[in-house]
């Protein structure tokens, strides 16, 4: 066995993986806060990535505006979407609030194609293009730089949500809403938050996986890898995203180099089915009790 | 992205035939011969879009032009469409209302899932010939598809001919080596085992095959192993644009050398205006001349004429242009040489005068006579892109396959 | 106006049709079902049986989602199943096309089972998801198992066939779809007139108390699981007939996601709606199509619309419906029928 | 004898104990009521006889046969053991009608090829089944008048009937009824008293109740057992249940004795 090529291939998935716990993460805040499944997200990925590609590639600006331009522009649609039409379907069962999130999905596809076309597109290159090595292992400067970016905004999150006021009313609110709203915290905000805050962690990841693999209307198939994320993490655990999320990038990229691309969504999936069996909650996700 | 509206109406606006088309206006000359109709499943709108507009105004301005030379032997011709959106069963629904309406002779169709799934309608009517987009091998199995043609090489034949390219530069007896990169779709594995045995009959190596998902995926550990293996050549198929620019600034930032190569699809300018200059260098195999090539002809002439003339202000016509004009050509050679032949235009009579085409002089859209082998024209020549010039040229000679 | 029929005996009162008035439109429908072929083009024709197959194919997910409460993204696949099963069949055994079918919604319905059993460990939305990861699985299957799904390039067959009878044209593939449309939508409403239909409601609404009742969850979910992908292995199958070719690529997620989407515009937990949705969502890009020719002549560039267009009113859709009209389109035909029936003396 | 025998049961979840050590019985052919405060674990001793919760310890013996928790709840159903909930369960979605058969459920037999084909068994089945329910359970609980209307639309007390309604039509040994009157007004209380004593008295179905009403409970009651943070107190006929001391501190703390005597006395309520 050649451990140096399985040693780069290792460090491109550890790589891609941790962009996936960023997407992951986007998820997950949007799930405990208001346990909403979001099946749009590859779609809020991709409408940034679009919005990155008009700034910086249609209005020319430079890239380092465009993407903070691109990812307040994902979070304004994350908003946008709760307020308009997730918050008409609250108290619904949780299946049709799925259906809502698929429909949106295909809106934004719709949406997408409309303004952009369903060409295929490629993004400014704004990430330097010198290759890194780490060591002997030679990793893609996009991808490197990718994650790097991808790991600020998540350490920031972490922070975040640890030690300032919003991140306490989101943690309250996830763990116990009737009793987060007799605390007086405003549970309509905190839901709006956290579709914004997932929208803007999903928007950055986007604008940096289309950085470094293209772009087109079809972008949101990526949703399932995060989907096998979260599940196989568990769905209320920002923890199992990040561990989650780093397994599974790695998996899918050697899986994918050993095995053939085709391989890449089915081992990933025969990971997600095996979880399902034996540990239905996820890694790290709570066994919630049914009440009768 | 206003602006991107815009300009994607600029893509169409010049195109003011299709209200001809879509509303079957009567065609330019008063003529009481009937009409010859040329059907078409096209896909305006959806993934395969970028292609489809031109593919149609190609089919369109050549149906404008054949009709101001007096038609088809004095019979007019009138082009009736629907779009298809690029999905299989719309593009059913849409042969099937062409063909209850007007019984066109020839027809195209927009994707090799399409064809296979209306073989057996057209095999059963017998009445229409049909070719498209599709360059898919199984295509040119006459027993299954006695009446569907590949207006170019087929997709094995693409990869002959890219390999028949690359065995000729190899220095000193030293054969270059080759890795297959390809989609895991239909379209994106139809040549490769043909490839493959290509590839052993000439004494290529293929040192190296990788399997993507099309479209947006992380390529990085698929260029790491292309690393270890340094192929001389990568050639691509099955593609649009990505990952094909990934593949290739990766492998470059890695010091490599490989030259990169692609087929039909994977080589139109969509690259050069997307990549930029690090489009530079990537090889192309074509069976027509470049819109903005230096070549000419008496038929590629009046394309740019015609297409000058439709919109003044497009500039460059897309490989699909050329491949749309290049359809209704054929079609317009093979009812002629029926109708010379005192024939009724069934589907068998069709596919017989397309069978006895050879040595058939295209008029500078193919630079060299060609004649039809097993329903395809197993034709051309590798063109490299010059990213200063923003255009292809040709590095080889026209290659045809026997 | 209708006054309340008074019923003679409780088998009667049972009884699915249960007036004389609503026997009459019924064998009326069945009329034009009837004559519908010899009176259209060739191109009706088509989307009639295109129709015909999306009623099967979606009254089987409104047994699962609609009626048992069981999200499906695997709907699809399912129909994989069932139309790779009748290709092989009929490859390689040239049995008769009743046969096939049958034994290509036991082929899909096997599946089903297969796929439903983590219903054991998980529910609701995690279930959703195991049947997302079956048709990933499906698909690499279709895609890889070369020897007998023909790789990429899928498998061709022959035109049904029974009693040397040959159904090659749209024309007589309608007299099997239709007809067997009708069938297992009839079906589909007698289970629901018995023990097993209402099981699956109970389950739909509240599971733990379903189960106090003495219903085995396991048993009916897998139970609905299996009906509902027998519908979808049949409707694939007639699929594989229709087209005669059936490859990885004719069963994409996003058909997954049409018939669900068919399901609630239709109306969750109700025939009439499944039958409505499959009709609507089916014509819903035919009727776009007209609207773009009708425009091209002021606005050429509608048709480069028109795919992303249909492709936001489908989400549209799904939204409007959930958030505005839950009980889809089937609620909608209720109030114009209540309106008719008291119309003139009320409002 | 007892039909129902709760030995030693235990229950907890995380650190809180639901119950501890709780025995006690269900003579047959009577109606036992289980009372006690809010949080005595009056409804987590259903659960655990229904077999939602699995005890830690302790054991339940049901017509002299041990029920260990590998009999799950639809099998207990089939045993005849009957339940309603607190919070009303029915079906919503569902007309009376049909909640009701569903109480019939696991009494059927029919297949799923014979109900798709809606023939043979399928077919006599359901028409049996409606002729019982009509015949002994819509007529017996006056409910007549409403069985084609969906649940969802009925009064709180109409849904408390059906829901009884449909716990008869499983045909139960045991009778379990949460919280039965709840809710009601004096009339449907009345109402629902008589339809309980009827079911004991005409259908010879062991009732046992989970009731704060005390009126109804101790009008109706054969044998009372009281529950207090997860022990069972006292037992015992309602004459002696009612002066028990221990029993009123359990209900009151050291409040106004008056006004529990009231509460537990129904006299009183009347005087």
């Amino acid at each position: 066995m050649d451990w140096l090529f399985f040693g780069e291939i290792s460090l491109a998935g550890l790589a891609m993986g941790g962009l996936y716990a960023l997407i992951a993460l986007g998820f997950v805040i949007i799930y405990k806060a208001t346990r909403v499944i979001n099946f749009a997200i590859g779609e809020i990925m991709m409408f940034a990535a679009y919005l990155f590609l008009a700034f910086a590639g249609g209005m020319e600006l430079s890239p380092w505006i465009a993407l903070p331009l691109a990812v307040i522009g994902g979070s304004i649609l994350g908003g946008v979407i709760e307020k308009t039409m997730i918050r008409p379907m609250l108290g619904e069962s949780p299946i049709s609030v799925v259906m809502v999130t698929i429909g949106i999905g295909s809106i934004l596809v719709g949406l997408v194609e409309f303004i952009w076309t369903a060409d295929p597109q490629l993004l400014p290159s704004f990430l330097p293009r010198e290759p890194v090595f780490i060591g002997p292992l030679y990793l893609a400067p996009k991808i490197a730089y990718g994650f790097l970016i991808g790991s600020a905004l998540l350490i920031i999150y972490l922070l975040y949500f640890r030690f300032s006021r919003g991140g306490v009313a989101l943690r309250a609110t996830a763990s116990d809403q009737a009793a987060a709203y007799s605390m007086g915290i405003n549970v309509r905000r905190v839901f709006n938050m956290a579709w914004v805050f997932g929208s803007l962690a999903a928007s950055l990841a986007g604008v940096l996986v289309a950085a470094t693999g293209g772009l087109s209307p079809q972008f949101g198939i990526i949703g399932l890898s995060v989907l096998v994320v979260v599940i196989v993490g568990g769905l209320d655990s920002i923890l199992g995203a990040l561990v989650a999320g780093v397994f599974i990038g790695w998996l899918e990229t050697v899986a994918g180099a050993y095995l053939g691309g085709e391989y890449r969504m089915p081992a990933t999936f025969l990971v997600l089915a095996v979880i399902l069996v034996i540990r239905p909650y996820g890694l790290f996700g709570t066994h919630e009790i049914e009440r009768v | 992205m206003f602006r991107n509206i815009l300009k994607k109406g600029r893509r169409l606006a010049g195109l003011g035939s299709l209200v001809a088309a879509l509303t079957m206006a009567a065609p330019v000359m008063a003529q009481d011969k009937e009409p010859v109709v040329f059907g078409g499943s096209i896909p305006l709108s959806g993934v395969f879009a970028f292609a489809g507009i031109h593919i149609h105004a190609g089919l369109t301005d050549y149906t404008n032009w054949i009709n101001s030379q007096g038609g088809i032997n004095g019979h007019p011709v009138e082009y009736v469409m629907e779009d298809t959106a690029y999905e299989v069963d719309r593009s059913v629904a849409a042969f099937k209302k062409i063909s209850g309406s007007s019984s066109p002779a020839t027809y195209y169709g927009d994707s090799t899932g399409f064809m296979k799934a209306i073989a057996s309608e057209l095999n059963s009517q017998g009445n229409t010939l049909m070719s498209g987009a599709s360059f898919a091998t199984a295509l040119t199995d006459n027993e299954q598809y006695p009446y569907q043609f590949i207006p170019g090489p087929n997709y094995s034949q693409m990869f002959g001919i890219i390999l028949e390219y690359i065995a000729t530069q190899g220095e000193g007896g030293d054969m270059p080596t080759v890795a297959f990169v390809y989609s895991d779709t239909e379209f994106g594995k139809d040549p490769i085992e043909n490839g493959k045995a290509r590839a052993g009959e000439l004494g290529i190596d293929v040192v190296e095959e990788i399997v993507t998902k099309p479209g947006s995926v992380d390529v990085s550990a698929e260029v790491l192993k292309l690393r270890r293996v340094r192929p001389d050549y990568v050639v691509f198929h099955g593609y649009v644009l990505s990952p094909i620019n990934e593949f290739m600034v990766q492998m470059r930032q890695m010091g490599l050398d490989t030259q990169f190569m692609g087929t039909f699809w994977s080589s139109d300018k969509l690259i050069i205006d997307k990549m930029g200059a690090d489009a530079d260098g990537y090889m192309g195999v074509m069976p027509y001349n470049y819109y903005d090539s230096e070549e000419s002809g008496p038929m590629l002439d009046a394309l740019r004429a015609q297409a000058e003339k439709s919109d003044p202000e497009a500039g460059y016509r897309p490989t699909g242009y050329m491949q749309g004009w290049f359809n209704a050509m054929v079609w317009t050679e093979v009812v002629k040489r029926t109708l010379d032949a005192g024939k009724e235009l069934t589907g068998d009579n069709m596919a017989e005068s397309l069978a006895s085409i050879e040595d058939w002089d295209t008029g500078g859209i193919i630079g060299i006579p060609v004649t039809v082998r097993n329903m395809s024209f197993p034709v051309g020549r590798i063109w490299r892109v010059n990213a200063e010039e923003g255009r292809y040229e040709p590095v080889s000679d026209w290659i045809h396959l026997d | 106006m209708r006054i309340g029929d008074a019923k003679q005996s409780y088998e009667a009162d049972e009884a699915i049709w249960t007036s004389s008035t609503q026997k009459l439109w019924l064998g009326f429908f069945l009329l034009i079902l009837m004559v519908f072929p010899f009176a259209v083009d060739s191109y009706l024709l088509y989307l009639g049986c295109l129709v015909g197959i999306a009623v099967i194919s979606t009254t089987g997910l409104n047994i699962l989602t609609g009626f048992t409460g069981l999200i499906s993204l695997g709907q699809a696949g399912f129909m994989g199943v069932g139309a790779y099963t009748v290709a092989w069949l009929s490859i390689n055994t040239g049995l008769p096309f009743p046969i096939t079918l049958v034994l290509a919604g036991l082929m899909a319905a096997a599946v089903g089972i297969l796929v439903g059993l983590p219903s054991l460990r998980v529910k609701g939305l995690y279930l959703a998801i195991a049947t997302l990861a079956a048709s990933v699985f499906l698909h690499f299957i279709f895609a890889e198992w070369e020897p007998v799904t023909g790789g990429m390039g899928g498998l061709s067959l022959e035109p049904a066939h029974l009693f040397g009878l040959t159904f090659q044209s749209d024309f007589m593939m309608y007299f099997i779809i239709v007809p067997l449309a009708v069938l297992m939508v009839l079906a589909a409403r007698n289970v629901f007139r018995t023990r097993i239909g209402r099981a699956f409601i109970a389950i739909r609404d509240r599971d733990i108390s379903a189960e106090i009742l003495g219903i085995n969850l396991l048993r009916y979910k897998l139970m609905s699981f299996a009906l509902s992908s027998f519908y979808a292995g049949v409707a694939g199958g007639l699929f594989a007939y229709f087209y005669r070719v059936v490859t990885p690529e004719s069963f994409p997620l996003s058909m997954s996601i049409f018939y669900l989407a068919a399901v609630i515009v239709g109306g969750m937990g109700n025939l009439l709606g499944g039958i409505l949705g499959a009709a609507f969502m089916t014509l819903v890009p035919e009727a776009l199509k007209l609207l773009t020719a009708a425009l091209t002549p002021f606005y050429p560039n509608a048709p480069v619309f028109m795919s992303p267009m249909l492709e936001i009113i489908f989400g549209g859709l799904i939204v409007g419906f959930l958030i505005f009209e839950p009980h889809g389109l089937a609620e909608i035909w209720h109030r114009i029928r209540r309106f008719f029936r008291l119309w003139p003396f009320r409002n | 004898m007892s039909i129902l025998e709760i030995s030693n049961l235990s229950l907890s979840f995380g650190g809180v104990k639901a119950l501890q050590d709780v025995s006690f019985r269900v003579p047959e052919n009577t109606i036992t009521t289980i009372i006690g405060p809010n949080g005595a674990g009056k409804t987590s001793l259903f659960n655990c006889i229904s077999g939602f919760y699995k005890p830690q310890q302790g054991n339940i013996r049901y017509q002299g046969q041990p029920l260990p928790g590998s009999i799950k709840p639809p099998r207990r159903a089939a045993l005849g053991l009957a339940r309603t909930f607190q919070n009303i369960a029915l079906f919503r979605g569902m007309t009376v009608l049909d909640n009701i058969k569903l109480g019939a459920h696991v009494h059927m037999k029919s297949g799923l090829l014979s109900a798709l084909a809606y023939f043979g068994p399928a077919r006599r089945e359901e028409t049996a089944v409606r002729q019982e329910v009509e015949e002994r359970i819509i007529d017996f609980l006056e409910i007549d008048h409403i069985r084609r209307q969906p649940v969802a639309s009925l009064p709180y007390g109409l849904q408390k009937r059906v829901e009884l309604a449909r716990a008869l039509a499983m045909k139960p040994q045991v009778l379990m009824l949460d919280e039965p009157v709840a809710g009601m007004n004096r009339e449907e209380k009345e109402d629902m008293a008589r339809f309980i004593l009827d079911i004991r008295e005409e259908w010879g179905i062991t009732v046992l109740m989970v009731e704060h009403d005390m009126g109804m409970v101790m009008d109706i009651s054969d044998h009372i057992a009281v529950l207090n943070f997860g022990q069972v107190i006292t037992e015992g006929v309602p004459a002696d249940v009612q002066n028990n001391p221990e029993v009123i501190k359990a209900y009151l703390g050291n409040s106004d004795i008056d006004s529990l005597r009231r509460k537990l006395n129904p006299e009183g309520e009347v005087a």
